[in-house]
């Protein structure tokens, strides 16, 4: 079946909400349990040592911030490409997509950066404690920027050619809860100490 | 099919705008080493930044009711994991427990807890 | 993007290994489920020959040491519950009956339920390649407890837990993205006309459940990438030496555990709801009820977890807490099941093969549900916490769910899937074949648990209480009558074959049922519906009045209704 | 009635019996009050031609009445169960009777392993008494032990005491019993904790007072002065402990 062919199933609207914005807001959903179990026993554990403020002070907060500024004007540009895309400007949703996923490679070299400094210093993934949450954490809100940037890429060459508009939208809600988790991200691993 | 134009769009750059200002004061906040000001800059001004986000950019106040409390309640299912584990994993002792080795991973004997 | 796009016929290869049609990635499923079905059977075969008869050889299997035990316990239990209830119940039912019941011609998203089932395929084959790698499969418990499953030193089986762990995680994902798919189905691509209240009971429960794994399932799954780090990276997620701490797993798998027991009940109670109401031809007793009991079941279900903790070394205050909330549950699910017993009430019964096994389930499964009773009142638990009176009880739950329900909704759907009718007979041996065999086994296990046999101990040779003789008689005839009870399985096995080619052949509405599933021809053909209905009614309309025939389809016009019905 | 079972040899064991006893007469009530009406229903309305099936929504006010009446009646039930249930919880894991010896229990794979003090009545001193597999205890005293482990998880569970409580590396966990029978009891590990999970078998001897001091007096043993502190040790340190459970 190719992709131009959807069962009727996906073009109905029993709520109101188009399918592909449905499906996305129970990705998100879904999404905030994963990330809510990893962020509550990382809270219980950071609350309960209060020693791994002295890790925690290692981190970057200049790099912490200036990627929190990154996937910020990421998501402004996402949303700019929703509003492309219900003007029905494909190619300048498009254009703004890929901008958008330029903010996140941005926010993925700053971070390799980041790593290779901390490994420098001789804190990896089994050094325990503080560290190996923090790479945890780090990595899993990192693999799930990688996969919105991909995917983004897709859909913003489906919308260069004006196709799958309602796309731009869900990819960019998605976008922006991965920006969330990162703004929670951010005082967890850097400020608090 | 496109989407309907269901949002009046506000302006985003005014809000991106505002986004990063409250990210300049939290990193400001951070600086002064006072806990209860770290805590508020950065706890606070998280929230702040994430309803901001949510309301603005992803339109969840205006998206069909029933969405936002999705939101919520998978929200409130982390708070209720939090509440059931925090008692036995943030604490490192309790009623007729104690957990020695995580006060102190390499430090030999247990300390016997006696209430 | 509508009907007349013509769906070519595709190959052989194309039509059922990578199709994205509904109905067969249902039956990929079923048939996936079923023959994990038959291994997670052999395991416990050769589990239960060794208690029967310990330290023989086992015809078919050979002698059972104490790690291979282990390892057998655990692929049983992990096969039963992640390999056999989920992808049958959830994934099989869901996929063949959501898009015919909500009367829409496939699932809202195709090719994600194909990937579903790769995935699921991929975990089941890594499962069971864990028994290849150096050191055997996984041995450590289908809950895994950290620090034994975190380190190969300790559980001795360190390629074998690793991909347990794969295989479960990638398990996860598979439904998350099967789960997503039926309720994003369920609430955008309803028939016109069906409203919230009019959907079938069994379409109900199949979301309901896919909500609350999903719901419950991430801590989980976060707690699998520590522990997959605990195994494979060197971290100290759950390693108290290095400040983790064990517990941390033990609330997050049963965070997710106890929810799970909801998502595999639910498809169970409403595939018995469905048939219930068509063989007592009734309206089930209270539709709106039975939803709002299912609700509060399923957000209970969230706060009841550590009562598999009482005496895990979580805090002694806690436990108080977690006795009153399951206590709790146990109210609405009572309510369910008089709610039931209630439908019966002023019916027609008839006694077909598919009511058989939806009444053995409701009466099967009142006994698992009352034991519960025993456990999760704190202080009992103290005893019987982890004995054969906790296999015993969940057994009661389980076999019901995953083998009684499962055999109520394959008899009742198998005209619609393949288009023939099962032979009544037969279906009536199979029937009585395995509960009565199914009460023999696990009534025993109810008095060795209060006797205080542990669970998962491959001999009792050593505990001078345990070794007595009474209680090696009731193993042994637990033991016996699994034997009897898979091999009644054969039965079913020559039934749903023989019938496949020599059934008499089904109409489109063969038990005279009112859900949309049943205006479709049997088997239904590519695209469901040749012209999508629309619903004017609830799903059980039986006896109502001023109709020619005593039921209602969901799809005719109140108009048409008193010049009957063409079936 | 669990007495016919298996017999009980510790002061709590006869709470939980009793618990259970209550449990089992009002689950059991309702339990063939439900699995009557189910099948009395099932043969009053079998199908019969000439009787037509009745609508019925469920909610009709004097139908509905028999759901919510039973309904009330079981939360009744469920807080007649929960409010002992909770009794006996407190008394056996919360409340701590003062204790009149105090005994160390170690897991480790696969073996049970105990410390308690020798004739001079103190904890952690040269004269120690230290036993593996076997442990020695005195009728109608109550025992605070204090449970460890050195590895995984395991579970320290006496049927005849009516006593379980897991063992966590890392942690330790206080408990009591009061064992007021003497005889020869078994101990069981019910955490899966490896290959030699089954095997890992232990027996509480309860003796009377003069059995009890004469054992005291043969073992007490003032040569082990050293390594006095029983640490929940990272693994593998112990590795004498488990060949000792193969003998």
């Amino acid at each position: 079946m190719s992709a131009s062919v959807k069962p009727i199933a996906n073009t109905r609207s029993g709520t109101g909400i188009p399918t592909a914005r449905l499906i996305t807001w129970w990705v998100i959903a879904s999404e905030i349990v994963i990330f809510g179990g990893l962020l509550a026993s990382y809270i219980m554990h950071r609350i309960g040592h209060p020693e791994w403020a002295d890790s925690a002070a290692h981190t970057n907060t200049w790099a912490g911030a200036f990627n929190t500024f990154v996937l910020l004007t990421s998501s402004l540009f996402a949303v700019l490409a929703h509003k492309a895309a219900d003007a029905h400007d494909g190619p300048k949703a498009a254009k703004l997509l890929r901008l958008t996923s330029l903010g996140g490679l941005i926010f993925l070299i700053v971070k390799g950066f980041e790593w290779t400094a901390d490994i420098r210093e001789g804190f990896v993934l089994s050094s325990g404690g503080f560290w190996q949450f923090y790479y945890t954490l780090t990595g899993l809100h990192g693999l799930h920027v990688l996969a919105g940037m991909i995917i983004m890429l897709v859909v913003a060459s489906d919308a260069a050619k004006n196709q799958e508009l309602q796309r731009v939208e869900c990819i960019g809600l998605y976008w922006h809860f991965v920006d969330i988790v990162w703004i929670f991200l951010f005082p967890l691993l850097y400020i608090a100490r | 099919m496109a989407t309907e134009a269901h949002v009046q769009h506000p302006n985003y750059v005014k809000i991106w705008g505002i986004l990063v200002v409250l990210l300049v004061v939290s990193v400001l906040g951070s600086m002064t080493h006072i806990r209860n000001v770290v805590l508020i800059a950065a706890f606070g001004v998280a929230v702040v930044k994430a309803y901001l986000v949510a309301k603005n950019f992803m339109h969840v106040t205006i998206e069909k009711r029933w969405v936002p409390y999705l939101l919520i309640v998978c929200l409130l299912f982390v708070v209720i994991l939090f509440a059931g584990v925090s008692p036995d994993v943030m604490k490192h002792s309790g009623l007729h427990w104690s957990n020695p080795s995580a006060n102190a991973p390499a430090q030999p004997g247990a300390a016997a807890a006696h209430e | 993007m509508s009907t007349e796009v013509q769906h070519a016929e595709p190959g052989i290869f194309q039509k059922y290994f990578f199709s994205t049609d509904h109905k067969i990635i249902a039956m990929q499923y079923l048939f996936t489920g079923m023959a994990m079905a038959l291994i997670g059977g052999f395991f416990a075969y050769v589990f239960r020959m060794q208690l029967g008869f310990p330290n023989q050889h086992v015809p078919g299997y050979g002698i059972v040491t104490p790690g291979k035990y282990n390892a057998l316990v655990t692929m049983h239990g992990s096969i039963m519950i992640f390999w056999v209830a989920m992808p049958v119940l959830i994934a099989a039912f869901g996929n063949f009956l959501i898009p015919l019941m909500v009367g829409c011609d496939d699932m809202a998203f195709p090719r994600i339920n194909r990937l579903s089932y790769q995935i699921f395929l991929a975990s089941a084959l890594i499962l069971l390649a864990s028994f290849l790698v150096k050191g055997g499969a996984f041995g450590g418990a289908w809950t895994a407890y950290p620090p034994l499953s975190a380190s190969g030193a300790y559980n001795l089986t360190p390629a074998g837990a690793v991909l347990w762990l794969l295989a479960v995680a990638l398990e996860f994902v598979a439904f998350l993205l099967g789960g997503i798919n039926f309720t994003v189905t369920t609430m955008n691509s309803r028939a016109p006309g069906m409203k919230m209240y009019d959907i079938p009971l069994v379409v109900w429960m199949i979301v309901l459940a896919s909500v609350i794994f999903m719901c419950s399932a991430g801590p989980l799954i976060a707690g699998a990438v520590m522990l997959l780090f605990d195994q494979t990276m060197s971290t100290g997620f759950y390693d108290p030496t290095r400040g983790g701490d064990p517990l941390l797993w033990q609330h997050l798998f049963w965070f997710f555990g106890h929810p799970e027991v909801y998502v595999v009940l639910l498809p169970a109670m409403g595939i018995v709801a469905e048939i219930v109401a068509v063989f007592a031809r009734k309206k089930i007793f209270g539709y709106k009820t039975v939803l709002y009991t299912t609700w509060a079941v399923g957000f209970l279900s969230f706060v009841v977890w550590a009562h598999h903790q009482f005496v895990a070394g979580i805090d002694p205050r806690m436990a108080n807490i977690f006795s009153v909330t399951t206590l709790l549950i146990s109210v609405p699910i009572t309510e369910m099941v008089f709610l039931y017993i209630a439908t019966l009430y002023g019916g027609s019964i008839r006694l077909d093969t598919p009511m058989l096994w939806a009444l053995g389930f409701i009466a099967e499964f009142m006994i698992g549900g009352v034991t519960g009773i025993f456990l999760g009142s704190s202080s009992t638990d103290i005893y019987l916490h982890d004995t054969y009176f906790v296999i015993a009880h969940f057994h009661y739950t389980f076999v019901p769910i995953a083998i009684i329900a499962v055999y109520a909704g394959l008899t009742f759907w198998y005209p619609k899937m393949f288009g023939r009718m099962l032979n009544e007979k037969l279906g009536k041996i199979h029937f009585w074949g395995t509960v009565i065999p199914f009460n023999v086994i696990f009534i025993p296990l109810f008095i060795t648990g209060t006797a205080g046999d542990q669970r998962r101990i491959y001999s009792y040779a050593q505990f001078a209480e345990q070794s007595r003789p009474a209680l090696q008689h009731l193993r042994t005839t637990s033991t016996i009558a699994l034997l009897f009870m898979l091999a009644f399985q054969l039965v079913f096995l020559f039934n749903s074959f023989w019938s496949l080619r020599h059934g008499r052949r089904a109409e489109a509405n063969p038990w005279r049922s009112s859900t949309l599933e049943w205006t479709v021809p049997s088997p239904p053909p590519h695209g469901n519906f040749a012209e999508l209905p629309t619903v004017y009614r609830g799903p059980y309309e039986y006896g109502l009045a001023g109709c020619a025939e005593d039921f209602a389809p969901q799809n005719v016009p109140d108009a048409a209704l008193a010049e009957g019905v063409k079936v | 009635m669990l007495e016919r079972y298996l017999t009980a040899a510790s002061t709590y064991a006869h709470w939980i019996d009793y618990q259970f006893l209550l449990i089992a007469a009002l689950v059991g009530f309702w339990l063939i009050v439900a699995e009557g009406a189910m099948f009395w229903l099932i043969f009053k309305y079998r199908a019969k031609d000439g009787r037509p099936t009745q609508y019925i929504t469920g909610e009709e006010k004097h139908l509905a009445r028999w759901i919510t009446i039973p309904h009330l009646l079981v939360i009744l039930c469920d807080i007649v169960i929960i409010v002992p249930a909770i009794l006996v919880w407190y008394n056996i894991k919360q409340a701590m009777p003062p204790a009149d010896e105090t005994v160390r229990v170690i897991g480790q794979q696969w073996a049970w392993s105990f410390q308690q003090a020798g004739p001079d009545g103190v904890m952690d001193t040269a004269d120690d008494i230290r036993t593996v597999g076997e442990l020695h205890v005195k009728v109608n005293t109550t025992y605070h032990f204090e449970l460890m482990s050195r590895d995984v998880v395991h579970s320290f569970a006496v049927p005849a005491f009516r006593l379980k409580q897991d063992a966590l590396p890392g942690r330790t966990i206080i408990g009591w019993f009061r064992p007021n029978r003497v005889g020869t009891y078994d101990i069981q590990c019910t955490q899966m904790c490896g290959i030699g999970h089954g095997l890992m078998a232990g027996r509480i001897i309860v003796e009377t007072p003069q059995d009890h001091a004469a054992w005291l007096m043969r073992n007490a043993n003032p040569a082990a002065a050293a390594g006095l502190q029983v640490a929940p040790a990272p693994a593998g340190n112990e590795a004498t402990a488990v060949a000792e459970v193969r003998r």
